[in-house]
């Protein structure tokens, strides 16, 4: 699917399974510095659990995913694969950014400590630089103002908008975005998708989950549809909206609104 | 099951309590005249004197003690597990309990009294006695307590505090129509609040009092007998005296020259 | 109560002396027990199956006995396996294990009250768990936790009365002490019983104000 | 020298041991009882709408609360007297530790009552029942199954509390284990065995709470 | 606008107020027995308040509100209105029945239990006969076999026709119905409305706050637009959604979907 030698995410045939059910069954995906990728597909299709799989926010049963050349999550040797170490999941969870649906901001610190922690923690930067890359990217997405607002004192969108900046604020090669609108009030939402394109436009690289087709049809540079744990399309959002070839993912267009 | 030793030093207790320069001894602190706290605020009563003549045979210094705080329940756990070297806290001499510690020459031989409210109902023993179970007796907490009320009263009934002044307490609100308890605390107590309490006029169920000491050293059991035994028949006998006339208002018997009176 | 009122001026300074002890060993003991109890809590909320027995086990025992048979344990088992602890150490040791178990298992449910959400949000940005405890977990844990705590330290300030059995001269032993002199029972009880109320609708005035300060956001 | 544990002298006073576990039991379950009542009237009283009443509830809850028991027990058994009003030992603990209990439930139950939905109560006014029959009928089964949890954690507590009552001679655990202590000196074996029969005993109450919380509906 | 002598519900200059905002500014509505009338008109202009006035759940300051020619939630005397007792109260709201937005259902009681409480309480019916009530109206709504579920084990549409089964048995005179589908799933929507829909057919006599402007359409004999707590428009639906008079009524229809 890539044209590339080194793709910056590399996807080989990752199986999951909760319990008895399996939820990924082998899926295979590339993508480029620089792409934006959207995967779109009915509920209960493995979109979400692909995403934290990617961030190692689960394990996983089978197959592998690679970051910019690293293989993630776990090391095999004599035949045996075994989980990472804390340390170690943790230094590779911030190569990624996630944004989750539910914000998970953190409530105790404002919006400027949000962002700030990573950078303070992980990073390991002095308190003052931490401090004005908190406020560039607050800027950028709109929030100069309220840096020092606390959660609980921000609007749903504003919310989503200092969770962009944290994940982005930490410089990670790849940001995830799992339906970062659909806990937010209609008026809230074109705020989000906003700031979104902005940062699609500025060159980063992206892989959204989203259930707002018009969205993914403006913002992405290929469309991946996902149907019961397996990828069943993946082209340009010209080709998957304007002439899918895929039974069900016409099915899908046609009963999904907007 | 046996458990480690504590405390045990080599060299034994005697020589222990020397190089440390100070005697630990367990007692307790709410019960006068035995062993309570006075205005100042300072430990004082009987048992604390018997404690400082064991100090003084050690130290020539009565006051090289550190006194440690315990229950009536705490005395043979705090010497059985080495908390303390001795306690001298009006303890009972039974049988059973010599099998746990070794006790001391006896200091005093106490009895048992029954204190009744001036004026009350009752105005003496014989008529507790005549008005069988209508009575009730508060005592101390003891195994024995209730016993001990029957052999005096047989159909009293029995109610039983864990301190003193709940026991009197008992007596002054009107739950109990009598208290018995130790005949020197109670003519303690009756000095203290003279005209409100009388005495029934009936005294039994002897008991004698001892220090006790840890078992298997010879030598300290020895050096405290010593000590005690002196003070009630030999050379330290007026600090005995003085102590006696103190908390319990009469003179001991002097000690007769001549024939030593124990073997006599 | 004149004869009261005498006999409380004089015995000023021991009750002053009971009360400080009182006041002292319930401190003592909250904050020992605080730092025991976050571990028993984090252990409780995250350790595997094996780890996480035996500290139920210990929350579980300590829940299930009278606060006045684990201040008699602490001061007799440590002398019978050789180590003699005095009777405030002793009692501070009794009533730590039990603070300890209470405000483990308050921890435990502030943790896990918490939206797994946020120790997703907390690892996606590559905190190790140490990292993830220290600066988002447990402050959001503290939090919700601040009332029942507050609660806990009243208890410990009744509970400290029985360290009198074991001869801590804490305010009830001070206060036995003057009534083993004068025999004004009533009196006195009553009297330490404000002195009792007057410290602990103090602590809650306090945990209130701190409720206030912290629990704005 | 060695301290050897000899549990023979415990054994022989097992069954006072057991008639004291029965007499704490029967005593927390009276208080608790009494308690629940006061602790409900107080609750009504402390989330109503009558100013009057939420004072005094929470007077009553900051007054009780934080007293030790033991003040209020013997307050209860001797200064009761001097007010004209005898009770005998048990009852009189039984009513202080009721009294105890009480202030305790009114707390749980209040959050209990927060708890219930407003709409649901709204609902019921909306099908015509009364501010009464709202009470009886919707609220407080919804508070009760909320509360249950923290009720047991409540009966657990005054059973253990009980054990105060040692200090008007009666006869229950814990006056029983120290009276083998002045007996006998087997202070360790004989807080071994009363704090296994606590600790037996709550695990039991614990476990018996758990199965009646089990039984109510889920929702 | 009634054309009956006695209509059977009758509103007249209604004005409430929370503190110093003036939420109801005067409000006149007449309904008939056989009316299905629904309320539309964007957030916060006054229609659920204007619904918890009937029902009594909330008291206003000015004009009156009758129900079958008895003036309800007060009385007047000496020149002054008391609110009436506790019992009269309740004795009046059990002549409307309501269902909310949310449902609520009582958690503790059987979806038959939920039914049967007014009909025990509230009519003094045997319980045998409250029972097959219950049973009979459960049916009606499609959730005969349901009765002895508990709330927390029925979907949001299921459980919003106990609502209305609960709110119907008790056979008032007028049912009032406040967005009664908007906090379920898209999917669930439907059976409710049909639900609505065939107690409309059955003659009952409704007053519907909704979003669904299709519904409101299909079912009302009358649609009532509320602007800023006051009636704006009311006429019957083919005018008030193909030829608006009010101008605010024209904007609110163009900008709501569907
Ligand atoms: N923690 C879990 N335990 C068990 N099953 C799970 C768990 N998380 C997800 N699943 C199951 O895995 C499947 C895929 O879930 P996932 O959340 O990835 O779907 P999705 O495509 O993101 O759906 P949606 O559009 O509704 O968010 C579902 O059937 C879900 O029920
Ligand atoms: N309990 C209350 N206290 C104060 N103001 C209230 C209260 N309830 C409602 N309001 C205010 O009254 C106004 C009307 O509210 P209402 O809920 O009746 O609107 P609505 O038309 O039903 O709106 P929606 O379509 O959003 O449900 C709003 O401005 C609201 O903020
Ligand atoms: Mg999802
Ligand atoms: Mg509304």
């Amino acid at each position: 699917m890539s044209d590339k030698q080194h793709p910056l995410l590399a996807i080989r045939g990752l199986k999951k399974q909760f319990g008895a059910t399996e939820v990924l069954k082998g899926v295979d995906l590339d993508l480029n510095k620089g792409d934006v990728v959207s995967i779109i597909g009915s509920s209960g299709s493995g979109k979400t659990t692909l995403l934290r799989c990617v961030n190692l926010l689960e394990e996983y049963q089978g197959g592998e995913i690679a970051l910019d050349g690293e293989t993630i999550g776990y090391r095999s040797g004599d035949g045996r694969r075994r989980r990472l170490s804390d340390r170690e999941l943790s230094r590779q969870r911030a190569m990624t950014g996630m944004v989750f649906q539910s914000f998970n901001l953190f409530p105790h610190l404002t919006a400027a400590g949000n962002v700030m922690l990573g950078l303070r923690k992980v990073l390991k930067l002095p308190k003052a630089e931490a401090r004005a890359i908190a406020e560039n990217w607050l800027a950028r997405v709109g929030l100069a103002a309220r840096a020092d607002h606390y959660p609980s004192q921000l609007s749903g969108g504003q919310q989503q908008r200092v969770a962009i900046a944290r994940a982005l604020a930490m410089n990670p090669k790849l940001v995830l975005l799992d339906e970062v609108t659909s806990a937010l009030d209609p008026e809230l939402v074109q705020e989000v998708l906003n700031t979104v394109k902005g940062i699609a436009d500025d060159g980063a690289t992206l892989l959204i989950v989203t259930h707002e087709m018009r969205f993914a049809r403006d913002v992405s540079s290929r469309v991946v549809f996902m149907e019961q744990g397996r990828i069943a399309e993946d082209g340009p959002p010209a080709q998957i909206f304007g002439a899918p070839k895929n039974a069900r993912l016409a099915e899908f267009l046609r009963t999904t609104r907007h | 099951a046996l458990l480690p030793a504590t405390g045990a030093s080599a060299q034994g207790k005697l020589k222990e309590v020397l190089s440390r320069g100070k005697l630990v001894v367990g007692t307790g602190s709410t019960n006068p005249p035995w062993h309570f706290r006075n205005e100042k605020g300072e430990l004082v009563g009987f048992d604390i004197e018997i404690a400082k003549i064991v100090a003084q045979g050690l130290f020539d210094d009565p006051n090289k003690i550190e006194f440690v705080n315990q229950a009536s329940d705490a005395r043979i756990p705090n010497i059985v597990t080495g908390k303390v070297d001795i306690a001298c806290q009006f303890v009972t001499v039974t049988a059973a309990r010599a099998q746990q510690v070794a006790f001391t020459v006896p200091y005093y031989r106490e009895g048992v009294s029954l204190m009744l409210v001036a004026g009350g109902p009752y105005a003496d023993y014989a008529a507790m006695k005549a008005a069988g179970s209508k009575v009730t007796v508060s005592v101390l907490q003891n195994v024995f307590a209730e016993k001990m009320v029957k052999d005096a009263l047989p159909e009293a009934k029995v109610d039983q505090f864990e301190s003193v002044d709940l026991m009197y307490q008992a007596l002054n609100s009107g739950r109990a129509q009598a208290a018995a308890t130790d005949s020197s605390s109670l003519r303690y107590y009756m000095k203290q609040n003279a005209g409100r309490y009388v005495d029934s006029g009936y005294s039994w169920n002897p008991q004698t009092y001892s220090c006790i000491v840890k078992q298997g050293d010879p030598d300290w059991l020895n050096f405290v007998n010593v000590a005690l035994r002196e003070s009630m028949t030999g050379t330290t006998f007026p600090v005995y005296k003085a102590a006696y006339e103190r908390w319990f208002g009469e003179t001991p018997p002097e000690p007769k020259i001549g024939f030593p009176q124990e073997f006599r | 109560m004149q004869a009261f009122l005498d006999q409380l001026w004089i015995a000023r300074w021991p009750l002053w002396e009971g009360l400080l002890l009182t006041i002292g060993s319930a401190a003592g003991s909250i904050l020992f027990g605080t730092l025991l109890g976050v571990i028993v809590g984090v252990q409780l909320a995250y350790a595997p199956w094996w780890l996480r027995l035996p500290f139920r086990i210990y929350v579980d025992i300590m829940r299930g006995t009278p606060v006045l048979v684990l201040i008699l344990a602490a001061y007799y088992i440590p002398a019978v396996a050789g180590l003699s602890l005095g009777p405030t150490q002793a009692g501070i040791l009794a009533l730590t294990l039990f603070a300890g178990a209470h405000i483990g298992e308050l921890i435990r449910g502030s943790l896990q009250a918490i939206q797994p959400g946020q120790a997703e949000a907390g690892r996606s940005i590559g905190l190790t768990f140490p990292q993830l405890l220290a600066y988002v977990l447990l402050p959001q844990a503290v939090r919700s936790a601040l009332p029942p705590w507050i609660n806990t330290g009243v208890e410990l300030i009744k509970g400290s009365s029985l360290l009198s059995i074991i001869g801590v001269g804490e305010l009830l032993l001070k206060t036995q002490e003057v009534i083993g002199r004068n025999f004004m029972t009533i009196q006195f009880y009553v009297f330490a019983g404000i002195l009792y109320l007057a410290i602990n609708i103090a602590l809650d005035q306090l945990g209130k104000a701190v409720e206030r300060r912290v629990g704005q956001h | 020298m060695e301290y050897s544990l000899h549990f023979g002298a415990v054994w022989a006073s097992f069954d006072k041991l057991l008639s004291g576990l029965a007499i704490g039991l029967g005593l927390a379950v009276v208080a608790v009882a009494i308690g629940t009542v006061l602790g409900l009237l107080a609750a009504f009283a402390s989330v109503g709408p009558y100013r009057l009443l939420r004072w005094a509830a929470a007077f009553y809850v900051s007054l009780i609360r934080n007293l030790p028991l033991l003040v209020l027990v013997l307050l209860a058994y001797f200064a009761l007297p001097q007010a004209g009003i005898t009770l005998d030992k048990y009852q009189s603990f039984a009513g202080a530790l009721a009294l105890y209990s009480g202030a305790y439930l009114t707390e749980v139950f209040r959050a209990g009552l927060i708890s219930v939905p407003k709409g649901v109560i709204e609902a019921a006014r909306a099908i015509g029942l009364t501010r009464l029959q709202t009470n009886v009928s919707v609220v407080a089964p919804i508070m009760l199954r909320n509360a249950l949890p923290s009720l047991g954690n409540t009966f657990i507590g005054m059973f253990k509390d009980s054990s105060i009552a040692a200090a008007i001679a009666v006869p229950e655990l814990t006056f029983e284990a120290r009276k083998i202590n002045v007996d006998t000196f087997r202070v360790i074996e004989t807080w071994t065995v009363a704090s296994g029969l606590y600790i037996a005993a709550c695990v039991v109450i614990a476990a018996l709470l758990r199965g009646l919380e089990r039984r109510f509906p889920k929702f």
